[in-house]
């Protein structure tokens, strides 16, 4: 198809500019696309957050909802998190059931948060054994230029910042619109992916820039020097030497980008 | 679902709870553009309601069996953020969004010019971030800016509204209290503003023909009112691009309350 | 493919006929087809009818389960209604999950029934907060000549009027073959449906017909002169002046089908 | 699925709980021809089971990939309506109606000259509306005189019957009660009747094969019975189609008791 | 395809094989393939067997878990049988929801065990009306050369045999990695499949037999001389003298494979 | 999920609590060729762990629209049986199925030369029978020994091996005692031994930059050994070929402990 044959073409420029140490809009190889951070798109939602990175669009929202507690964790509440990505985005999202790319991305941006244990579990608790909050975080991709895993990841941590747990009455029912104060994040967690495009390390790739990537890895970190999960993706390879590289650009980017939480 | 037991006083001396008029819209902001991949795009707030639309196409119909060779499809999504209404909501689209996705694509059916585009298909895709009543109509309104925004060939827009009934009063752009008031009747509508010529009508409740006179008048007002703020976002975008800004398109068109 | 051929050349002759003030068969425009209500034609069932109209051939059955109450009406039944396009009733029906064409169907029936109040939610309660009776109504298509729509709605509310209510025994169990007595209906709503063809208004539209129609309007109205639900259909337009005949149209029809149930 | 404890007598003096004798059908109805839509139709009561059977075909199958080019297809599809059965029935087809759906197409596949059909298929559809034990072959038994009312060319009719035991007693036709009893044993069967092949044969239940030569000879002589009200509700249809009557058939070939 | 050219090119090698009073492999009409059974193939199964009959090689494997009773039988447990044909086993399949002929698989082998009364239901009760034990038959396929039905028989019972009672700990959990003793068989119910080919009855047929297959039957029988469950397949016929020799078949197949348990 | 709350000292005097030491791989077998119908297939012992993997292709890709005229599409499908772990797994394909899958998948990419085989698909099946801890390296190293036995060309075999923290110590092939320490970091990896390019890394738990560069050295090495086992089952496969045996291959190829 033609729009294909467009693809190819715009990945062989993106990795002519590479190989000449340049990129396509002029940012250099660490640099990250402007950032800017909406908070609280939706009332209805316990914490909301929109995320541009660039032209790249995505939203997060938080609902927190009493559930029952895993058997063999009585006194501990859970996350759950989800990813779409609409066809809203781009033209090659189709409608229809999570696909992997939807699942990795989801349980990548689930691990950075539950390993860097920001959420205290235990404090998620109601009535140990029998009631506990589940933390539901959605997000959703309105436009795609690329880097949805971190731009997803600012998202929730973003709105996650700013969620507010409900208020409950009898029988565990949410009281509509009241609050009983905000979910405490003890740490900041913050996923940042390097990708290889022509045997070069770049931050924040674009979507040209996915297309012509050889593979990517994307590490959470927080800021007391923690990696809390990382994710090697792409039909490419890393050095070891590479992947050092890959975790040190991830501490520094994501210390820049928690300034601008 | 719930609706409230004790009698409220839904108009007081002309004025609605959140102090409207009877007739009078909820603020309403629309922007077209907004999303790079998209061929058209339109963001959306009416009142709490947010909605962003997207538009893909013309383009081929796939799998080749479900191409028309006389003229080009419509494909319309109303979804629901999981986030955007008060309990969290199913992340599978529900039978209601599949209803609601129906008359909504018929309704931009009649607008669209489709014989010119045979064996294709018209994606549109909406979804709504924040609600607070009145969304499928904010929604085809979105759609019908983006689908304008995407340069596809329309009769004219679509432009809808919310009309019906709370507390014995016929009123226009219910919000969410009043939809849950022990009478409420939820009529939502779409015309092509030009012609009157009605595309999408819904109700539920219990209605009279004599009060559906009364929100038929009142409804095609309020469209026309939207149809205003609608071309308004549109023109916007046209002269910016005609001053060949390179800037991102930060302004947007307002309907300001109590027009 | 050949079929649809043949579909376009009869949509033509209906379309020349209606231009001329006629109908195929011979109808007057307002005219509906032979009704047929056979009822009680499943003993499993709770209540059930099938109604033919003209070859338009559909059947509803009812249910009664003791199910639990929406957290928000701890002393409101409720109703679920669905209609299945069983691939019986056309070459062009295939099974599979439920479509648009379906889901619409049933949400117009629905609210209907729901907004007519014909039924009292809170007489459906079996105990506060614990037990509520759930009316499944359920609806299948066995031959469509048209008009499902209608033919839905009279018989759902055909089979409703024959409703008895379970007996239930020790935990909400249901007593087989046993009632408690018959389900109390306080209004009959019906559906009558306005299809446009041509430009002209006409009632009780054939298969043909419906291939022919611009759009269609249906109107759920009571014996005391409320409507309850309407819906417009297709992807043509109504002036107002037609919504209104259309709506005068449905007050009419459905009086006369009224004093057949 | 809950098998009554207490002892039971399921035959006294000859006769069975319902007043049948042992080698006795219950009352059987059949119609064709009563769907216009269908290529082949037909109606069918036995006892309180109430089935109605569509056939569309020989038509294209498709996707192409699946299409055979020295035969056709043959799609069984069995169904029971939610409110056929006791409980409400999920409105999932089950794993139960995929198996007998799967097991009844391939009895008529013996039947059906399907090589004269390449590259198509023929789509049977049986809707189960009320039941009493027995409705697989009651479908078999519809979707057989279905497929002869579409004119499809056909060796032989499949007829179909349940045999089995209940109360130690070898019975034709059992209803829901025998179904039930504590040493039930379910033996539906179908043949094609003029040569006694036997085209589907299941049983569930513990049994010798001593009695199973017994039900085999009384399942033999059930199905025949069943083939004569078969044909009988052919014969009917042809008769006025000859006389060409264009009233509706309302009169129906009947299998009365006791025959 | 080539492949189907192939595989009918060696059907038409069988029949002529079969005229002539041969098989291919030249076993005799009713002599199995040599049969391996390895048990205890899964540690974390509370039984597990893998089932080589010639090359065709299965798998099955218990999970005993507490489950809530059916509301009609309060004191009786269950078991639930599932097969899943995975894709490793034959280019034919495909992984995907189950299809009709594993779920008539899965079917008459739950027949053959539910029916012959090998378990006793109500000894699976864990407390009346409120915790009974679900014994989960779980069958896959690793090589398909023909002759699932048995092989998966085989399999499912000799996992049965070896099935421990995981031991219960409070609120119904299991104690991981504890046991109450064996489950007990009353019975030792076997499905024997005989098939027919160019009108010749032949035993456990291999892959390229059953595509030369008229139609199969299989009959499930316990060593006390009972019939638990039988069924015909496939689109050929049996007379009934020919259905007597399967019967007796099956009887004396399953007492020679009995003895290898 | 439970993580243990009482502090457990994982390693002592050297050894851990199943008696290794803290570079030591649980016992390895590996078999080639064991299932008849796949182009290439192996079976897996590595502690409890038990895995069989199965390769089919190249084979033709379908539906045609997938088909990548470049090169040769890698499905690879990690499955567990219901009984393969602690509580009945749902035999439903979960969400962490399916990102194994993907990343699996994508490693055995860069191993394979896909550029020879355009417009086909390369399709991988592990099944794992019985687990603790480790499933998904134990499954790529299966699989990459079922694709050298299909007979595909390869850059390399793909070698991968689990490596981690438990009790603080940075340790090889954690079992699943390990995996659930209140501390446990789990870093499933997986490189082509002869260039050390690593095609599989991912990562939960918290650690510090200079604890991973331990781990990394610990997990190569490791790769190292089990790549031996990987090259050692082949081997014996074909010298068994060239000699034409014509018995089944029974002897397997073990890496015994502390190599």
């Amino acid at each position: 198809m033609a729009s294909d044959i467009v693809l190819d073409l715009r990945a062989d420029k993106v990795i002519e500019a590479i190989k000449l140490g340049k990129r396509l809009d002029n940012r250099k190889f660490d640099e990250y696309r402007k950032l800017k951070i909406t908070k609280n798109i939706s009332e209805n939602a316990n914490g909301s957050a929109r995320v541009l990175l660039g032209e790249t669009d995505v939203i997060a929202g938080i609902k927190m909802v009493p559930g029952d507690p895993f058997p063999d964790t009585p006194k501990e509440g859970s996350i759950s998190v989800g990813v779409e990505f609409l066809p809203l985005a781009s033209p090659l999202f189709e409608p229809g059931p999570p696909r992997e790319n939807e699942t990795e991305l989801a349980r990548v941006v689930d691990r950075g948060i539950r390993e860097s244990k920001c959420l205290d579990f235990e404090k998620l608790c109601i009535k140990e054994g029998e009631k506990v909050w589940v933390v539901f975080i959605d997000m959703y991709t309105m436009n795609d230029d690329g880097n949805l895993f971190d731009a997803c990841s600012i998202a929730a941590l973003s709105a996650l910042l700013e969620t507010k747990i409900p208020k409950l009455g009898d029988e565990y029912k949410i009281v509509k619109g009241e609050y009983s104060g905000k979910l405490h994040l003890a740490r900041k967690p913050l996923l940042c992916t390097t990708t290889k495009i022509a045997g070069h390390l770049v931050n924040d790739a674009c979507f040209a820039e996915e297309k012509a990537m050889e593979a990517r890895f994307s590490v959470a970190t927080t800021e007391d020097g923690y990696m809390a999960a990382y994710q090697k993706g792409g039909s490419g390879s890393f050095s070891p030497k590479e992947i050092d590289e890959c975790i040190d650009l991830s501490f520094a980017k994501a210390k820049e980008i928690r300034k601008q939480l | 679902m719930s609706k409230k037991e004790e009698k409220t006083e839904y108009v007081k001396n002309g004025k609605r709870l959140d102090g409207r008029g009877t007739e009078e819209l909820r603020p309403l902001k629309i922007e077209v553009g907004v999303l790079s991949r998209a061929d058209g795009s339109c963001a959306l707030e009416w009142g709490q309601n947010k909605v962003v639309a997207a538009v893909y196409g013309p383009r081929e119909a796939l799998p080749k069996h479900i191409q028309n060779p006389y003229k080009a499809l419509v494909d319309y999504q109303y979804r629901m953020a999981t986030f955007s209404v008060p309990d969290r909501k199913n992340p599978k689209p529900g039978r209601r969004e599949m209803e609601i996705s129906k008359v909504s694509g018929e309704a931009l059916e009649k607008a669209i010019f489709l014989e010119r585009f045979p064996n294709t298909t018209i994606d549109i895709f909406v979804e709504i971030l924040d609600s607070n009543a009145g969304t499928r109509v904010a929604a085809l309104v979105a759609a019908s800016a983006a689908l304008a925004d995407a340069g596809i060939p329309m009769r004219d827009m679509v432009s809808a509204v919310g009309v019906g009934k709370a507390g014995g009063e016929i009123i226009l752009d219910l919000n969410k209290d009043e939809e849950d008031a022990p009478d409420a009747v939820d009529i939502p509508m779409a015309i092509l503003p030009r012609t009157e010529e009605i595309v999408l009508l819904q109700m539920d409740g219990l209605l009279t023909p004599e009060e559906w006179k009364k929100a038929l008048k009142l409804g095609l007002k309020g469209c026309k009112q939207v149809y205003e703020v609608q071309k308004e976002a549109l023109r916007k975008k046209y002269l910016e691009a005609e001053k060949e800004e390179s800037e991102p398109n930060t302004e947007t068109a307002t309907q300001e309350e109590g027009e």
